[in-house]
């Protein structure tokens, strides 16, 4: 994309996403914001501050606590003809609605041989590292990954934020986006015009040459901040941005492999059964030949995530933890 | 809060074309199920199948209250609301043999039963997951301005969930055309309606959330469906959310696993002389509104159906392997 | 099901020193929230912080009718229950400094206390999940024959979630020993009541499942008091599950991130006029049981504490990074 | 275990777990199950048939359909000094009680400091194969296993499904044991003594030297007899029983892949995401210099399980599939 400056403006991740959802209010009627606290409050992340008082409260429809009750109305809305966007204030009350969205958004389609499907956007926030102890602070995006029948989308960028939504809006099944919340103040360029983006491709984000560094969302950018500090050393490591977690995109990780040999997976999520281990295993089934080196995995470390600063930024991973294993795993063999 | 209680029609007479439509329904159903019974010992059916003998006049009053314009959300024991909403019967069987041809392409089997040309949204085999579902597509028409209603069908079973409480708030707080329908056989599988409930009056329970609730005589279809055409109209009329408590009772075990060790067979005898369809042939014939010549022709007609219904589904075809993953995403972009 | 609304004690007397305890009581976590306002400022506090103010006279009265042998499960906006219930302000405070002398070694932070010598188990940061806890609790209690309460405060908000309706279902289903407590602060974060149930007499809502239910003003602490001492004895004479609508208001914001954009100055100061402290300290004044010199020495001697309890959470120190795995699991079998 | 014939005797999976709970019960007086239609219906799958009536309503204890607050009422029960055995009719419906299961019994411990840990056991029907469709069909016993502070433990054979019932109660911490509904009506010998059972080792239970077989549950049988049949032709698969999904036993495996020097993982979960990318993982980790060739997995598609049985038997992992598999993976390469 050739931009030039006058064609181009700042803004945060929150106000992308605000700005996604106000476009798509206006330009079509069947979309409205459904959740807790969207309204009044202007959301519980600040992220529909505002559109309460220019769409009403029938569009920016305040729910009650009622996380099954309002996701189900959500997919019963949306085979109702409407396009609704639900909020789910993190991803660790969606637990609340796993009923509505598993056993029903994301059967009905096939289960009724094609005849219905649910076309609704669900947003949560999540996420660790803002202090907020256990309950909520979980990643768990690559856990609902797991499962057929949604899509799973988790914008990094500023620009992925806003676009995401609008080709979430246009996609015919149950769609899953995962903001995460140390995101939001995020400030990044558009250009003015900025419209839908795909959301079927990884998009590397920095080229390289010794090692891929697969990541998405806040982690893809520890990814990226290592990468800078790895350069003064002499290794260029390539960074993917996985963006969309369901389906996933194999290519564009397998081919970036097949260049650099190595594969370093970053995810806030727990280790054991997450997102990472799926790529890695891809990588193992699509590129094992390629290999210098055993692909590895930084997740989190396998605990609720405590309050106490020093431990959660423990738990998590971080930009040293990635710098340290890419030296190893780049000097250590092949 | 009002509570209407126990609203009954057997005063009332039944003009005697309507009479035999609803008798004719109920033993379509009826014969459907002894079908399907039969079927299952076959092995033709396999799997969960859950029968709806004894509690045909709760689908059969209700369904007539509504148009095909409504939608209609109802559980794995549907074949009968599907049936009268209009799904073929041969659909619904050929869905059972696990045929391409079945409403649902043979995906779903007896618990899942889908067809969009009636607005019928499932057949839905987690208990109280179907009433957000009612609720959605009820807020959905509110806000597209259409006067229609969304029916769903529920056990005395899923009051107990919390889906069922989240439901009837959000329908009663933005007083949406939902029609509530309880369908209360007594009993959740093996367990009775006293061990699930502090409090047994669900239509009383209903009314706590603001909205009009009616318990009303589930083995007489007359009653049901005056119940359920004042409900439709309070809907209709922009009312906000109706409550329907249909006390019946199930004849056969709760699905074809059941020993039913947890009712006496005297309880099933009692009830059973309650009969909707027994009891309504009687009315009818009371009232020398149907004649031995009326029933034995209703009963051929119904045998008609089913066994073309039958030879619907044996000449069916499977969905080829390669189709197996079609659909867990819709195959294109929507408008 | 029987009602008792706005239970109220105005005209009975109260001994002087148990005034003098109740008022200590409701200054002691008035003093040591507006302490934690302070620390969140000066960012010795993280994470979500919410507060009490306004809302005193309900963990100081209901627990004035609890012993140290029952049950506590509390909200995320509990530093005053755990105070109360007697958790040290210092371990409290060094728990929201993040430092292991906390009561939950620094890894629950304002949202999660924990003290197993006073049963209190937390401080649930999921609305409406610590209902079932309780309704466990209770069971265990009722199973194991012992004669002690399992007591759950929530919040208005919680009402509309799902786990409220199983909870109170179960719980007087089984007639077990729950004291409900709903602290009805008119908003869940900035989501009035009006707008979260059809039908927002909440005593009535629950009375809807055969259990007995009262409202009384919760800013007044001796009604609080001597409602939870009905219940509690209801409870204890084996009479089941008890509910009490304390209604309340939180003079400050929900939580420090609340722009508070959903309701009026006017309201606020409306509501601070009937501030529990002021009134009850006016109502003693007025029956001369307490003097300014009584108030002076409280509030000094609850100054100390709240400086000893800073000193003490501001000497403590780190859990080890190597506990971190700690806990995940027990590290030892049971008997 | 050398036993003589008349120290053995023949039982169902069902009955196993039956005895198991009736002497833990009749040991233990704070034992007792709860759960719908456990008591007088005699559970769904009649696994406490008869049980009700040696015990009565108290201690057999028919719940509402509540999921969550039931499940939430066993996690209270645990805190409060009993050992409740909790009873999901199937995986499918603790969804609803996923936040139970999650915000609550898994974390409580480590959020607590330490001071409040949950014996609560939870057991649930689960797996796919006997045409009751998606909504009653879902494997997501590897899905839980993502899950730090639960313990999932999936027994296979007539000793397991006995013994690990006992090990969990004694267990100090929230344990999920998955009973693959397929396997109730299977027959197995058992020592007339037999006991608890280890919970912490993979178990090898054939023994081979050209590949590793990585299983559980029902998928397990269909890998002994795939081992079978491929030792006709020369093939000798070494087939190990996973047992516990949380936490992994990776020794087992590491010291067989170290042996045989490939390996296939046969899980009737869903690829993606699934505990069989996590076992891919870690030999990829733990075993990647011994590997001949890419760890593959055979899983199930990824679809919702449909009813007719052709669509579900193509659907889940069969033994033909694991042959075919194996010996491409065993003559193609190394
Ligand atoms: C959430 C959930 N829990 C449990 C089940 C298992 N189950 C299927 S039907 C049933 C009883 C439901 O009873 P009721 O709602 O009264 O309907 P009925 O079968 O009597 O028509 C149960 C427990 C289920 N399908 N879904
Ligand atoms: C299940 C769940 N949904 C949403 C939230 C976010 N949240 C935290 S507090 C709150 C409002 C709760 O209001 P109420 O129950 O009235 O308690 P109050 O804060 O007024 O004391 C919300 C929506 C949550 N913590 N848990
Ligand atoms: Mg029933
Ligand atoms: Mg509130």
């Amino acid at each position: 994309m050739t931009t030039t400056a006058e064609t181009m403006r700042k803004l945060t991740y929150r106000e992308a996403v605000r700005e996604a959802i106000r476009e798509a209010m206006q330009k079509d009627e069947r979309v409205f914001l459904m959740g807790e606290d969207v309204g009044r409050y202007g959301g519980c992340f600040a992220v529909s501050k505002g559109l309460f008082d220019e769409f009403g409260p029938e569009r920016i429809r305040d729910t009650p606590l009622s996380e099954s009750g309002f996701v189900g109305a959500g997919i019963g809305a949306a085979l109702g003809g409407m396009r609704p966007i639900v909020e789910i204030m993190t991803v660790n009350f969606s637990l609340l609605a796993a009923d509505q969205i598993i056993n029903n958004a994301a059967v009905l389609l096939h289960m009724s041989g094609g005849l219905f499907n649910v076309p609704i956007v669900i947003r949560l926030a999540t996420g660790g590292g803002r202090q907020v102890a256990a309950q909520h602070s979980r990643s768990l995006e690559g856990w609902y990954a797991h499962i057929p029948g949604l899509k799973v989308l988790t914008p990094a960028t500023v620009e992925d934020a806003r676009g995401m939504l609008w080709t979430a809006l246009e996609d015919p099944d149950p769609v899953l986006i995962f903001e995460n919340s140390g995101l939001y103040n995020m400030e990044g360029t558009l250009p003015v015009e900025a419209g839908a983006v795909d959301i079927d491709r990884a998009r590397m984000r920095r080229p390289g040459r010794d090692i891929t560094i697969i990541s998405y969302a806040a982690s893809l950018f520890k990814a990226l901040e290592a990468a800078e500090i790895l350069a003064r050393e002499g290794i260029e490591a390539e960074v993917i941005d996985l963006r969309t977690l369901r389906p996933l995109d194999d290519t564009t990780l397998l081919d970036s492999v097949a260049r650099t040999h190595r594969a370093l997976i970053v995810d806030e999520g727990w280790r054991s059964g997450s997102l990472a281990a799926e790529i890695s295993a891809r990588i193992m089934e699509g590129a094992f030949y390629e290999l210098d080196a055993p692909v590895e995995r930084l997740c989190s470390a396998e605990v609720p995530l405590p309050y106490a600063k020093h431990l959660e930024d423990a738990a998590l991973p971080q930009v040293d933890k990635i710098v340290d294993l890419v030296r190893t795993m780049v000097g250590g063999h092949g | 809060m009002k509570t209407r209680k126990n609203a009954t029609t057997r005063a009332e007479p039944v003009e005697r074309e309507h009479g035999l439509h609803l008798l004719r329904s109920m033993i379509r159903i009826r014969r459907l199920e002894d079908k399907c019974a039969e079927l299952y010992t076959t092995t033709k059916i396999r799997g969960f199948l859950h029968l709806y003998d004894g509690e045909e006049a709760v689908a059969v009053g209700v369904l007539e209250a509504l148009t095909l314009d409504d939608a209609i959300v109802a559980t794995y024991r549907e074949h009968g609301h599907a049936l009268i909403r209009g799904v073929s019967a041969g659909c619904i069987l050929a869905e059972m043999y696990g045929r391409q041809e079945g409403c649902s392409r043979g995906r779903g089997g007896s618990m899942h039963l889908f067809d969009d040309r009636t607005r019928f949204y499932g057949g839905n085999a987690i208990v109280g997951a179907g009433l957000p579902i009612a609720v959605g597509l009820a807020l959905a028409d509110k806000m597209q301005e259409k006067s229609r209603v969304s029916c769903c069908f529920f056990g005395d079973g899923a009051v107990a969930e919390g889906e069922f409480h989240e439901s009837l708030n959000l329908a009663a707080l933005w007083r949406l055309p939902v029609l509530f329908v309880c369908e209360n056989n007594l009993y959740a599988m093996g367990t009775a309606l006293r061990y699930t409930q502090s409090v047994t009056d669900i239509a009383a329970k209903a009314a706590s959330y603001g909205m009009p609730a009616a318990a009303v005589d589930g083995m007489d279809v007359l009653a049901v469906e005056a119940a359920a055409h004042l409900a439709a109209e309070a809907i209709r009329a922009g009312e906000g959310p109706q409550f329907l408590e249909c006390r019946t009772y199930r004849f056969r075990a709760h699905s074809m696993y059941d020993a039913e060790l947890y009712r006496n067979r005297a309880e099933v005898e009692e009830w059973k002389k309650r009969c909707p369809i027994a009891t309504f042939t009687e009315r009818l014939r009371d009232a020398g509104q149907v004649s031995d010549d009326d029933l034995a022709q209703i009963e051929a007609e119904v045998a008609r159906e089913i066994s073309a219904a039958v030879a619907f589904a044996e000449a069916g075809s499977q969905e080829p392997l390669e189709d197996l993953t079609r659909f867990v995403y819709s195959e294109r972009r929507m408008p």
